[in-house]
């Protein structure tokens, strides 16, 4: 029963959802309507459940006062404070109405001015790692590796116009080896060969995932419990 | 009783799949009669002086293979289009419940364009279409359609081909894990990595130090994620055998249970059930530079002498694949993120490229029915190389011998393989 | 232990007076925002509290946006506002006529399933949801990348190895052409697993993984220049927005 | 180690250098060319160029789908190319109709509309040439979904009015109803998605702008399946040069993805070098090594 009902589901919705890119009419047109508008629903569920991990973490954390516990604090007060402004659209110019990111709204205020700066900041450390480890990890240790940094060393080049100044003087029929002919031609040519190939090969390891998640084959998504 | 069911389900799949190809061939007979039957073809306008000779209506019809509400009007383009004097801005498109009813706008084209679906029909209620030329010095109208009505079809035939070589490849698929289930050996070949992968936990153990096992930051429902477990099933094994220590933080809670059981069924296979503890995979935050954080700072510490990164990785790939390095470990990667790929290729040891994830965790699970599968993915492989052989080969003799008919030809067989 | 102490409420009353002059100056607003960057771009000298600090704030307050926009935008008219109109009159007066959708109470017991998860005892059923969002991904992924990142794709390879252009024979577009089909029947031989890298074979596979490096540099360019982007776009924030430096 | 132990050299003691020196210089690379506020002459590439052409030869009310998927992280990336398009398309007469797959993407729509739309176009009417359907969850699927049935889901507009109150939805079914969909996407869910779920099975033009990152991945689309991408502050750069070639009444102040180019560039040069540098040190250690161990392994 614990396992059976989940890969029935799995295979009706799978099998439904096929057939209805196949057959526009109603029922099965709508099928996939309505499927889709349930994930829909249930993606948000998915966060509230987030939600609640993260409150049963950081309280545990609290609690048994683990390493570094207030800040657990912060992270409670962060959650709290924010999920009561969207909640209840604290200070929204149209009331409870209103478009909950409403500018002036705390919703907003606190989403501009703290999760804004936060997560950019967060990917923008991500410029210092690409120097170190440019500095320290990239290294030719190969031919493969070589044949990668050469082709990264000529896009680069392309997208600055020190590239330009050092080739401009091939000019007529050797323009073509100006670095930033050169990296467009790369990002154009062997680029697009090499992505579509993987392309090609990851869609059909999709292709016969699905399946046998359909068809009840591959089950290490239900865990191993109840065998 | 496991094999029986697969079976029947195989069975199913396949019937319905006939059933609608079936379908499909029986909607394409019928949707000729309708063409025929009600299919408009309407004469040439004489022109007015200054404006634009008027477009002829071509085909106007029921829109083909969808849901209905949605009725395609196409034109002939008029003379004037991109070229004359009263060169064409536009067409619009007009239509009407009754024929000497009141016109309005439902859309326009931009010139150039011979065809206009407008999908804002009711079913079952008939419409009669015009289609206004538009130049600077004002619009010729072309004559009027005969009523239409628009409808749902059974089968959306202009997917018959996306329909077909699906149908062949899972078919393939299905074929290649039903023999794999009765015991057929398949030839696959070495994976470069794979043969590391014992070494690499071999040096762990001499060197009393840990292995880091990070499964993507992914949930269960990610593809990549299931490889990366099925992976740790096997690297669990040796680890048992050696009793070497596995470090696996992780950033789901599903994740979490679900490695947990692989690496305990691991233990108990290699009769040390008592070795396993619940602490080898625990669980850090669901945020991605928070568990990235919290993942270098372990690696920094704790200095493992291997590290495997397997599943889906985003912008984190960089840091650790950095820090791993920075620290001497072996790394041995693999995701089917082509974003993050170079960064593996360039900063660790060994990677395993996109597909060749998928292959790993087939060949080193070992369960036939994984083998077979990708036997199966290879038969899809064989079909794209063919038709792009013989697609290219058709176009380059068309345009070496400069030949119509061919390149026609060429352009038909195409279009068999075409999204839309 | 005690000089570090001293040192440490040293910086910390640094940040204090720095923080009131910005807050006096520039408003609040911009200052939090301000201040927290700099605490995330702290980590890269060492971590340390005030990186924690921003990074635990990080944690709580994205998690509560996300499940704000989904609250409103999703779960309210979506399911509430179908499955029972008049009960969300009060915020969406727009909807409050519409006809109720009962088939909507699928998508509500099986989110209450996924939730359970939360519970040690009933976390089983949690699996039929996970069973439908696996469902719902594995039958729309099938035939989606069936049809883009497949078929379309072998239809987009279909290209002529010989170009004639409107001068003639065309060596450029030509090679370009040649290029793009070596690459990719190679790529595919490289991804090919029942058959033995060797011979001829093995040199369509070795030159299969030198088109695959190719590609791998190129998307290592463009990501760097997309980090560097983001960098520079936080540093026109700081030195722009804040400070009031550029221009 | 080196084979005398105490003293390490002057290659071992660079390669292990501490990385906090290699994190200043990339501060320094960014951040001086900003402050000097320096521009680069840019040249548009035919992917660019192709978007541009496209909107450009859009007729007067043609509906174009703008969806802002995207975040502040890549903000500093897409803003740019959402302001140059959105620009582009008001300058062309065409309706917006924007919304969201990214729950982020929500509060930038506004700020575009408030920061650029409302003050350049003042005559653009909320309702009839302009909507903001704001943010809805479901990723590929919500496309799945709008792809048949556009209303179902956006059955308000982002301040909670009727969407049938709005003289332009009227016209709109579904996702086959826009002549042009755009999306600006940060990641997944993205252009990608647009091309796999709306662009190729309804045959809907499709052009977006993305971060450097995704633009490798998305050229095999393009031109059959994608009309043009913008990849990164580049393709950004390259939009707004194709906007003031073509309209020369927008300055360069305007423009915020030819700012950023400067700086990218000399980070370019400076993340090459320490490349190059790196490796050059790895190598004479390499030779250093063997010298020590006798040659030859």
């Amino acid at each position: 029963m614990k396992r059976t009902v989940p890969l029935l589901i799995t295979f009706i919705v799978g099998a439904v959802l096929i057939l209805a890119e196949f057959v526009p009419h109603e029922p099965f047109g709508n099928f996939g309507e309505d499927f889709s508008l349930y994930f829909d629903i249930i993606a948000v569920f998915a966060f509230l459940l987030g939600g609640g991990n993260l409150i049963r973490v950081h309280v545990t954390k609290v609690q048994r006062k683990k390493k570094d516990w207030p800040f657990s604090i912060v992270t409670l007060v962060g959650f709290l404070g924010m999920l009561a402004a969207g909640l209840l659209k604290i200070g929204n110019p149209d009331g409870i109405q209103g478009d909950v990111a409403k500018l002036g709204s705390l919703f907003n205020d606190l989403y501009m001015f703290i999760f804004t700066p936060l997560q950019a900041s967060m990917f923008a450390l991500l410029a210092f790692f690409v120097g170190s480890a440019s500095y320290r990890a990239f290294r030719a240790k190969n031919l493969d590796a070589t044949i990668l940094l050469v082709a990264a060393f000529v896009i680069l080049l392309g997208r600055t116009p020190f590239g330009l100044w050092l080739t401009s003087g091939l000019e007529g029929s050797l323009s073509f080896l100006q670095i930033p002919n050169l990296a467009n031609w790369i990002m154009g040519v062997p680029n697009l060969a090499g992505q579509r190939a993987i392309m090609i090969g990851i869609a059909l390891g999709v292709i016969s995932m699905s399946l046998r998640l359909i068809l009840g084959v591959e089950r290490t998504y239900l865990g191993q419990d109840n065998e | 009783m496991e094999l029986l069911r697969s079976r029947i389900i195989i069975g199913i799949t396949l019937l319905s799949m006939v059933l609608m190809f079936g379908s499909a061939l029986a909607q394409d007979a019928d949707k000729r009669d309708v063409l025929d039957s009600t299919a408009v073809r309407v004469g040439t306008f004489k022109k007015p002086v200054n404006l634009p000779i008027p477009a002829q209506l071509d085909v106007v019809e029921d829109s083909e293979g969808d849901a209905g509400s949605s009725i395609t009007v196409s034109w002939l383009p008029s003379p004037d289009d991109g070229a004359g004097k009263n060169n064409v801005i536009e067409y619009q498109i007009l239509r009407s419940e009754s024929q000497d009813g009141e016109y309005v706008i439902v859309g326009s084209a931009s010139r150039g364009m011979t065809q206009f679906q407008d999908a804002t029909t009711t079913d079952g209620v008939t419409y009669f279409y015009y289609v206004r030329t538009i130049s600077k010095d004002g619009g010729a109208n072309s004559q009027i359609s005969a009523g239409i009505q628009s409808s749902p079809q059974w089968f959306n035939t202009k997917d018959l081909d996306t329909f077909i070589i699906g149908l062949i490849i899972c078919a393939a698929v299905i074929y290649f894990i039903y023999h794999a289930q009765k015991g057929k050996k398949f030839f696959l070949r070495q994976i470069a990595g794979l043969e590391a992968v014992d070494e690499a936990i071999g040096r762990a153990t001499e060197m009393g130090r840990s292995i880091l096992f990070i499964p993507g930051i992914n949930d269960m429902d990610d593809v990549q994620t299931v490889a990366g477990i099925t992976i740790l099933g096997r690297v669990a094994k040796t680890i048992a055998e050696y009793d070497t220590k596995i470090n696996m933080p992780v950033s789901r809670s599903i994740v979490m249970t679900t490695a947990r059981e692989t690496i305990k069924q691991a233990y108990v296979a290699a009769g040390r059930p008592d070795a396993y503890s619940d602490d080898m995979v625990h669980y850090l935050t669901d945020e991605q530079f928070g568990y990235v954080a919290a993942v270098d700072g372990i690696m920094v510490r704790e200095k493992p002498a291997t590290c495997f990164y397997l599943g889906a990785f985003f912008a984190e790939s960089l840091i650790m694949a950095e820090t791993g390095n920075s620290i001497g470990a072996i790394q041995i990667a693999g995701t089917a993120m082509p974003a993050q790929l170079p960064f593996f290729v360039a900063a660790c040891d060994y990677t395993l490229i996109g597909e060749e994830l998928f292959a790993a965790s087939a060949y080193l699970s070992g369960e036939p029915k994984q083998l077979g599968s990708l036997k199966g993915q290879d038969v899809g492989k064989i079909i794209a190389m063919i038709v792009i052989l013989g697609l290219c080969g058709l176009y380059t003799v068309a345009s070496i011998s400069d030949s119509v008919s061919l390149l026609d030809f060429a352009d038909k067989i195409k279009g068999l393989f075409s999204a839309s | 232990m005690a000089a570090r102490n001293i040192a440490g409420y040293v910086v910390l009353a640094l940040i204090v007076i720095a923080f009131a002059i910005s807050v006096v100056l520039k408003g609040l607003l911009l200052t939090v925002g301000a201040f927290l960057t700099l605490f995330i771009f702290s980590f890269l000298y060492k971590d340390n509290p005030y990186y924690k600090f921003a990074e635990h704030l990080f944690v709580g307050v994205s998690a509560a946006y996300w499940m704000c926009m989904g609250f409103w935008g999703t779960m309210v008219p979506n399911l509430f506002g179908k499955l029972y109109p008049p009960m969300v009159g009060g915020v969406l007066p727009a909807l409050k006529d519409n006809p109720a959708e009962f088939h909507m109470v699928i998508p509500l017991i099986l989110g209450i399933m996924l939730l359970m998860r939360l519970s040690s005892k009933a976390g089983w059923i949690s699996k039929w949801a996970l069973a439908f969002i696996v469902g719902t991904t594995a039958g729309l992924n099938l035939v989606r990348y069936l049809r883009s990142d497949f078929i379309q794709q072998i239809n987009n390879t279909a290209l002529s190895l010989y170009v004639t252009g409107a001068t003639g024979f065309d060596l450029g577009a030509t090679v370009s052409n040649i290029v793009i089909f070596i690459g990719v029947m190679c790529g595919l031989i490289y991804f090919f697993f029942s058959k033995e890298h060797k011979g001829a074979f093995g040199v369509g596979a070795r030159t299969g993984i030198i088109v695959l490096m190719v590609t791998f540099g190129a998307s290592f360019g463009y990501t760097v220049m997309a980090r560097i982007s983001l960098l520079v776009g936080r540093m026109q924030f700081l030195f722009g927005d804040w400070l009031g430096m550029i221009r | 180690m080196n084979g005398n132990g105490e003293q390490k050299s002057l290659v071992e003691r660079l390669q292990f250098i501490d990385r906090r020196i290699i994190f200043l210089f990339i501060a320094v690379a960014v951040v001086l060319p900003l402050l000097f506020g320096a521009t680069l002459k840019e040249e548009t590439t035919p992917i660019v160029q192709e978007l541009f052409d496209f909107i450009e030869h859009l007729p007067p009310d043609s509906r174009v789908l703008l969806s802002f998927d995207y975040g502040p992280t890549t903000a500093p990336e897409i803003q740019p190319m959402a302001d140059a398009i959105v620009r582009h398309c008001a300058e062309r007469d065409t309706r917006l109709y924007m919304m969201a797959i990214w729950a982020t993407g929500h509060n930038l729509t506004g700020s575009t509309i408030e920061e650029t739309l409302k003050p350049e176009f003042p005559g653009y009417v909320y309702g009839e040439d302009y909507i903001n359907l704001g943010y809805k969850a479901g990723n590929q699927g919500l496309i799945r979904l709008l792809f048949d049935d556009f209303k179902r889901m956006y059955s308000t507009d982002a301040n909670g009015t009727a969407i049938d109150e709005f003289p332009m939805m009227q016209q709109i079914k579904n996702l086959k109803n826009f002549d042009l969909i755009v999306s600006f996407g940060g990641g997944f869910p993205g252009i990608k998605e647009w091309v796999l779920y709306a662009g190729d099975p309804g045959n809907i033009p499709v052009g977006g702008g993305c971060t450097a990152v995704s633009a490798p991945l998305l050229y095999p689309y393009y031109p059959n399946q994608l009309v043009g991408i913008l990849g990164g502050a580049k393709g950004a750069a390259e939009y707004e040069n194709a906007l003031i070639t073509k309209y020369p009444a927008y300055g360069k102040k305007w423009m915020g993805g030819m700012s950023l180019m400067m700086s990218q560039a000399v980070s370019h040069v400076v993340i090459m070098l320490f490349i190059l540098f790196g490796n050059a040190l790895y190598f004479i250690l390499r030779a250093q090594r063997k010298l020590e161990t006798g040659g030859g392994e």
